[in-house]
């Protein structure tokens, strides 16, 4: 019986190591992503996996693009490192692209693959690396709504607008990871090179038990804003645990997946959303497009699925462009002018060059609930920040 | 076999028990205790009598021991392989040798979480009257009882089990010779007044035999000898290597023992 | 005087389980030391073993005090110990049950021996020769490569024995060795116990209950009782001291107030 | 006495000290090794990665059986001594000091010093005790090089170039695959080293009974220390080992779960057991990818979104078993294995008497 | 101050129920149950199920969630702490490990991994409550306050009093004897993982109704192992101040210290308290040999 399943594992293994590259007609354009799709940061990444798959269903049963389908191999890195370095070490044999929908200590590891077999990497559903921005690196390509800097740049530049003259005192809630301290801090300075009055980094545990004492530090400090930069529970649970204690400033985050159905449950007038994707209850012709495919194929909600489709449109675009047969050095080079009209999802197409592998300009939009309309409103319409 | 012709209370048929799965405790032990009868287990550390005991009252899926062949029939049922509150419930009750009683319970809760088997035998009322010790120290923890109260705490909370058939593990351990002689008594009494049979399990053979009716000596793991008291007593290999009493009048000293001696086996 | 206790008091928490305890122990002799249960004669073992510290007085052997000493360091200065219940190592052979009391004989630290080259080749190689010997001395051949725990009882002492005896101890603390044996396998010990002290000349310490070999083989006899030194000498006169009777039969203690006359 | 499958009999206590000792053995070990050597002839790049990543948890595993499995002390901190290692590692790059003869003596320093510090509850606590202080240690650890990542603004951790000697630089699928297989045969003869040797004997001792260990001469206390600093040495190297083969370091690649994977590949391997760690550290790491091979062909496009947290349950289920039904491990299967060829066609119960 | 002190009252609420499950299943099986922040999670999924279900009833949603959740632990236990008996303590420790990898992606198979809210299917709102001193805690902080106390005043009784209750002592401190005097072990280490799992769960449904529901919530048991052996691992009335007293250090850091500490001051209490004293404040010290 023991003897049956040691060989068993051994026969797996060998299936394995011999694993072969499904052979059908037409010959596929190939492409691997890894992501976390299970693990403790999957909520924000699963349902870019989900556009990715409900997406390419649909080009496929289209047939395909340039007559060949796209066959996209998924791997769940669980956001651990390792785990995404041998996923890209696997995805990359024989991948014309590499998509990396996952937590950022996966993206050194994943580059070092990409480059090491100069394999294109688009990052879609993580945040964006500055590899992407200009100067870009030739492989590297982001899609990703939320960018460092950017987004701080674009919340302060906000916070100013709504407050006119006035001389306010912002507060900025980070999680106890380095990519939203390190941007938290940024923030702050640029603050302070705004002319405001800032209150130090509140760095809260992503597992706080309460987040009612990080809460009082930053009423305590008087913070007439305060903005955070960081996963979704820290930016909500430090927001209604303000709220709570009877804080009356203004509250901006950056709104990941659930915001719009959060701004709906909390109601509250001071809580705002900076986001780079247009909200669903914007109603556009292609949000009941996304709804509609989506259907039984994802357990998310259609408004989830914003940050991969639009991934998912520059890569069809990329791999349309690079024609058929398509090589790395051809998708790389595609991708670097491709031009993408998003439909509305974001604020505007999003245009690659040579040496920008973010986009020309981004977009934001800034929803709050209206307790008078008794619906979530935008603040403004789309603001522009053109990328240099 | 010597024991009373009438169906014995409790009944061991070639037990076999492996602990590990490899290293065999006990091979091949036949006894039999009737009813209101107190029988003796005797023999050398190691031997195999815990092991016995064990089996009877049986283990637990921690102790990695089986019995792997014979089995054991208490009262016309079989009850090889029972779980010990099974067994216990049956009436069939265990004092252990060590770890007797829950110290960081008060003597009462002692008591008190005892669960009786199907027969009423014996009150409360009637346990506090043995040990009347005990009812003076209800409210104290039973870990700061000495040994001999220990012993007797043990000895209660197992009669309230309501036991027909008493296993006792080495109720002389570690106890000075005036209490055990105490213990030993009361252990008489039990069966004289309560009809309580008991099997004692004992290295001190000479208190175990002042008591028992019959005996049977383990070595190894084996059943060597067996009998009623007087034939024990009568034997000369056990007055000489378990009572140390020889059958000449002066014995032989430890200095003059110069040559290694191997006695007669019974296999 | 080969080993000294001197005055040796010893509390726990307020309880005084010795109380000025004083004897000695010639060289090359077997003292017996005897008394009732609880009477504290492991824990004057354990005081010489470097288990318990002194609250006060204080134990020398050869000259140096031992009672201050951590266990290992006593092990070191040649003094061993056979366990009441045998101390074993169970998961272990019996061969590395021995060589572990070759362990003082040895030097060999962790570097030597993750590379297993120079010294501690040359040292396993010597001292599994040595170990070789206690195993033939003590006919455990069959068993050299089988873990304790697989053993019976009566092996495993022996086992026991011979991890104590591989360390080669100048002095022996014996700690109720025959408990739970018959009379043959005294007879065992006794032998055992006669070949030690004429073929290796090995001082020993032994704690007994049974009277009789105490009697017939020890040269003197340490009595203790409530952690004080009763009686000392002989075993012949000491035996018999009406002291002596007393402390071992007499302590009818509150049996009769516990239990029904 | 004789081996099993009898003949062979040893003529100096030399011969019976060998590690291998009979020639089957020697030409089991000889095709082992020949196969090892030319896998990369025919083996994808994702192959060897994966033998190169059992290869490295194989050395982790090893490192934590000698102080668990051997002296018996149960750590939890084992992702902290490769933190460790890895981030002084790091720190040492960032401050360009990229020669790896700089970066290795100085994270064995550092984790034998962290070992040493870790090693001293172990003086009075022994079980879970001990594992939730190693644990409270683990914590300690990556808080302290999660603030070292967030000053450093590596806000995706530190990038480690690939090591260099002169001008010789190591990098590639293909030569990371020779390293790590060697390093962790290195590792493997180490410890099995210690296993018949003083240092190992005497830990093995304070694991089985630390009072007896004392009173045969055993410095409990110092051997206890040395286990944790042979521990930690090892797995801080490995962590270096790590950064340079990653090439990045980063807090979220040793979290809470990589210690727990490590305790797992020692139990499931077969706990006190060399062998055991290195088969526990192969089945640990390739279980997922073996049930991502045997998900592969089975699954429905139309239930796509339930085979990743499926395959994920499925290792937490395959583990579960594995513990319940084989609590010997991993080498108690190889042994049955090997006792039932050895005694072919005889069945042998080994039964022997004992309390 | 008023308002820490409310705050330290409201997380060592928390923390005392997370501590208890672990000090009944250790008190069991002699394991750490490290699955014990999943099952807290798991609580918290009950009730969105159950509210799901019976929408706007929350008479009807809590209790159910309640025994399912305690019907989970026993499940847990027969199938498979049972069965690792007499397997190494860590082999057990790791079976729970699995259990929580179970558990987890059981939850995302069922629920998905987005973040929920069970309070709005139970039609219940959250406001907050001012208190004496300005201080003002929400709804849920008070529930959970009050689970709290409820849970261990119930439990106290139960184990002081009722047979049944001293018998799980009883069978706490020797399992091998309690079977020896007829009791039925299992059954009462079944009933130990059940009020363990109901426990974890309770603070789960309380804590998820008042901050969110999400799968790695489970984060949340393993500071509150800090709890367990501040306490003492085999004392379930050391609980109660270890958690006040590592709440306290937790809130004190944040307001007063270096909240970057908050996250690891758990573990530092743990660490002092394995130094000073490491059976716990109220554990027994024969605790330390035998595991």
């Amino acid at each position: 019986m023991r003897g049956r399943i040691l060989s068993a594992a051994v026969g797996v293994l060998t299936l394995v190591a011999a694993h072969p590259a499904a052979a059908q007609a037409p010959e596929p354009y190939r492409v691997g992503m890894t992501a976390a799709i299970t693990g403790p940061f999957s909520a924000g990444y699963a349902p870019t996996y989900e556009a990715y798959r409900t997406y390419f269903k649909r080009v496929n049963e289209a047939g395909g693009i340039n007559g060949h389908p796209v066959v996209i191999t998924y791997e769940d890195d669980r956001g651990e490192p390792q785990r995404a370095a041998a996923a890209a070490k696997k995805l990359t044999d024989g991948a014309l692209l590499l998509i990396n929908a996952s937590i950022s200590p996966t993206y050194k590891p994943v580059m070092t693959e990409a480059e090491a077999s100069k394999t294109p990497l688009l990052f879609g559903g993580g945040v964006c690396p500055r590899e992407a921005f200009p100067p870009a690196a030739p492989l590297i390509f982001c899609t990703t709504s939320f960018g460092s800097k950017w987004d701080s740049r674009m919340a302060l530049g906000f916070i100013k607008e709504q407050s006119g003259t006035k001389k306010v005192r912002v507060g900025f809630a980070a999680q106890d990871i380095p990519l939203s301290r390190i941007e938290l801090e940024f923030a702050e300075q640029h603050a302070r090179e705004l002319g405001m009055d800032t209150i130090p980094v509140v760095v809260v545990p992503g597992a706080a038990s309460d987040f009612t004492p990080f809460a009082q530090n930053l009423k305590d400090a008087g913070a007439d804003w305060v903005f955070s930069w960081a996963p979704w529970g820290v930016e909500i649970g430090v927001f209604e645990a303000l709220h709570r204690i009877g804080w009356k400033g203004n509250y901006i985050l950056y709104g990941h997946q659930p915001a719009q159905d959060e701004l709906t449950r909390l109601r509250a007038p001071n809580l705002h959303a900076l986001t780079g994707n247009a909200m669903f209850i914007e109603s556009l012709p292609i949000h009941a497009e996304i709804t509609k495919l989506v259907q039984g194929q994802t357990n998310h909600p259609a408004h989830y699925m914003a940050e991969g489709w639009t991934s998912a449109m520059v890569l069809e675009a990329g791999l349309r462009k690079c024609g058929w047969p398509c090589t790395r050095e051809k998708l790389a080079q595609a991708l670097s002018s491709v031009s993408v009209d998003t439909r509305g999802l974001r604020g505007g197409p999003i245009e690659m060059t040579a040496d920008n592998h973010y986009r020309r300009a981004t977009y934001y939009k800034v929803y709050r609930w209206d307790a008078g309309k008794n619906a979530i409103v935008s603040v403004g319409g789309w603001s522009k920040l053109d990328i240099k | 076999m010597t024991a009373s012709p009438a169906t014995p209370l409790l009944e061991l048929e070639n037990v076999e028990v492996v602990y590990h799965r490899v290293a065999t405790a006990v091979q091949g032990v036949s006894l039999r205790v009737p009813e209101r009868s107190i029988v003796a287990l005797l023999g050398t550390n190691g031997a195999g009598k815990t092991t016995t005991l064990r089996a009877v009252s049986g283990f637990l899926g921690g102790d990695d021991a089986r019995v792997v062949a014979g089995r054991i029939v208490f009262r016309g049922e079989v009850i090889t392989g029972r779980m010990p509150h099974e067994v216990a419930r049956r009436g069939l009750v265990l004092v252990p040798e060590r770890d007797k009683v829950f110290e960081t319970l008060t003597v009462g809760e002692n008591l008190d979480a005892v669960v009786p088997g199907r027969r009423r035998l014996v009150t409360r009322e009637q346990v506090f009257h043995y040990f009347p010790v005990l009812a003076e120290r209800r409210r104290q923890l039973a870990g700061y009882l000495s040994g001999g109260e220990r012993q007797m705490l043990a000895l209660a909370s197992a009669l309230l089990c309501q036991p027909e058939l008493l296993l006792v593990d080495e109720l002389s351990l570690g106890l000075a010779p005036a209490i055990v002689e105490t213990l030993m008594a009361l252990v008489r009494r039990l069966r004289d007044e309560l009809g309580t049979a008991v099997l004692l399990v004992e290295q001190n053979a000479a208190a175990a035999l002042a008591v028992a009716d019959a005996g049977y000596v383990l070595e190894h793991g084996r059943i060597v000898y067996d009998g009623s008291v007087e034939r024990l007593l009568a034997h000369e290999d056990i007055r000489e290597f378990y009572l140390g009493v020889g059958h000449r009048t002066d014995r032989v000293r430890y200095t003059d023992v110069k040559q290694y001696r191997r006695r007669r086996r019974w296999f | 005087m080969v080993l000294s206790v001197d005055e040796v008091t010893l509390e726990f928490a307020g309880l005084r389980a010795l109380s000025g305890v004083s004897f000695a122990v010639e060289q090359g002799s077997l003292t017996a030391l005897v008394g009732p249960n609880g009477a504290g004669k492991t824990s004057l073992l354990n005081c010489m073993g470097g288990f318990y510290t002194p609250t006060r007085g204080r134990v020398t052997f050869e000259g140096a005090a031992i009672s201050e000493l951590p266990p290992h360091r006593v092990a070191a200065a040649g003094v061993a110990r056979i366990f009441q219940f045998v101390e074993l190592f169970r998961h272990m052979t019996v061969l590395d049950n021995i060589l572990l009391g070759r362990h003082r004989h040895m030097r060999a630290g962790v570097l030597a021996g993750s590379l297993f080259w120079g010294v501690s080749r040359r040292e396993e190689t010597r001292e599994r020769r040595r170990a070789e010997e206690v195993i033939e001395f003590l006919e455990l051949e069959r068993s050299r490569k089988e873990p304790v725990a697989s053993l019976p009882f009566g092996v495993q002492k022996l086992v026991g024995v011979g991890r104590a005896l591989a360390m080669e101890p100048r002095l022996l603390l014996l700690d109720e060795p025959s408990t739970g044996m018959n009379r043959e396998e005294k007879e065992n010990l006794a032998r055992f116990l006669l070949r030690i002290k004429h073929e290796l000349g090995t001082t020993m310490l032994w704690i007994e209950h049974d009277m009789e070999l105490v009697g017939d083989l020890a040269e003197r006899v340490v009595v203790l009782d409530f952690g004080q030194k009763i009686a000392e000498g002989p075993p012949d006169t000491v035996l018999r001291d009406p002291r002596v009777a007393e402390a071992y039969l007499g302590r009818a203690w509150d049996a009769q107030k516990g239990a029904p006359s | 006495m004789a081996a099993l499958g009898g003949g062979y009999f040893k003529t100096s206590y030399e011969a019976d000290l060998a590690l291998v000792d009979t020639r089957l053995r020697r030409v089991a070990l000889g095709a082992l090794v020949v196969a090892l050597l030319v896998l990369p002839r025919f083996a994808s790049g994702f192959v060897l990665d994966l033998v190169s990543q059992a290869a490295f948890a194989a050395i982790g595993a090893l490192a934590l059986n000698v102080l668990t499995g051997l002296a018996g002390q149960i750590s939890l901190g084992h992702a902290g001594f490769l933190a460790a290692g890895a981030f002084t590692t790091a720190a040492l790059v960032e401050r360009g000091l990229v020669s790896p003869l700089v970066t290795l003596p100085a994270t064995a320093l550092v984790g034998g010093v962290l070992g040493l510090v870790v090693g001293m509850p172990s003086l009075r606590l022994k079980g879970l005790y001990l594992a939730l202080g190693t644990l409270a240690m683990h914590h300690v650890v990556l808080y302290a090089a999660g603030e070292m990542q967030a000053r450093a603004g590596g806000n995706t951790g530190f990038t480690i170039p690939p090591p260099r000697l002169g001008g010789l630089v190591f990098r590639g699928t293909v030569a990371w695959y020779y390293a790590l297989v060697v390093l962790a045969a290195l590792v493997l003869l180490l410890v099995v080293n210690l296993q018949r040797s003083r240092a190992g004997r005497a830990w093995m001792a304070i694991r089985d009974r630390d009072v007896a260990a004392a009173s045969v001469g055993i410095d409990v206390a110092r051997y206890k220390l040395s286990a944790f600093v042979w521990s930690s040495v090892v797995t801080a190297l490995a962590g270096a080992l790590f950064a340079y083969h990653r090439g990045f370091v980063s807090v979220e690649a040793f979290g809470f779960f990589v210690a727990v994977e490590y305790i797992a590949m020692i139990i499931i391997g077969g706990l006190g057991s060399a062998l055991g760690a290195v088969l526990g550290a192969a089945f640990v790491t390739l279980l997922p990818y073996v049930i991502d091979a045997l998900v592969a062909g089975v699954s429905p496009d139309a239930a796509q979104y339930y085979v990743f947290p499926a395959k994920f349950g499925a290792f937490g289920l395959l583990m579960a078993l594995f513990l319940l039904f084989e609590p010997l491990g991993l080498v108690g299967i190889w042994r049955r294995v090997r006792n039932w060829f050895a005694l072919w066609p005889f069945r042998h119960r080994p039964l022997r008497a004992s309390s | 101050m008023a308002q820490a002190l409310a705050t330290t009252l409201v997380v060592a609420s928390l923390y005392a129920l997370l501590g208890a499950g672990y000090v009944l299943v250790y008190r069991a099986s002699r394991v750490l149950n490290l699955a014990q922040g999943d099952l807290l999670t798991l609580g918290g999924y009950f009730l969105f199920a159950t509210a799901a279900t019976f929408p706007g009833a929350p008479v009807l949603a809590l209790p159910l969630a309640a025994a399912l959740s305690a019907l989970t632990g026993v499940l847990v236990y027969v199938a498979l702490m049972r069965p690792m008996a007499g397997h190494p303590v860590f082999a057990a420790v790791l079976v729970t490990v699995t259990l929580g990898i179970l558990l987890r992606a059981a939850i995302v198979l069922v629920f998905t991994d987005r973040t929920r809210h069970p309070l709005q299917n139970l039609g219940l709102s959250n406001p907050p409550r001012p208190l004496a001193g300005g201080a003002v805690v929400s709804t849920f902080d008070l529930v959970m306050v009050g689970a709290a106390v409820a849970f261990f005043a119930a439990l106290f009784v139960f184990l002081k009093v009722s047979p049944l209750g001293i018998r799980m002592r009883a069978a706490g401190e020797r399992a091998l004897l309690a079977s020896q005097r007829g009791i039925n072990f299992h059954g009462v280490f079944a009933l130990s993982w059940a009020l363990s799992a109901f426990a974890g769960s309770l603070a789960g449904m309380i804590y998820s109704s008042n901050v969110r529901l999400e799968p790695s919530l489970g984060i949340l048991g393993l500071r509150a192992f800090a709890v367990a052996l501040v306490g003492g691992l085999d004392s379930l009335g050391g609980v109660v101040p270890a958690a006040l007293l590592v709440a306290a250090v937790e809130v004190a850091s944040v307001r007063w210290g270096n909240p970057l500490l908050s996250d690891v001051s758990p573990f530092l209490c743990l660490l002092v308290m394995l130094l000073v004293r490491p059976w716990g404040l109220f554990g027994t010290k024969e605790e330390l040999e035998r595991v």
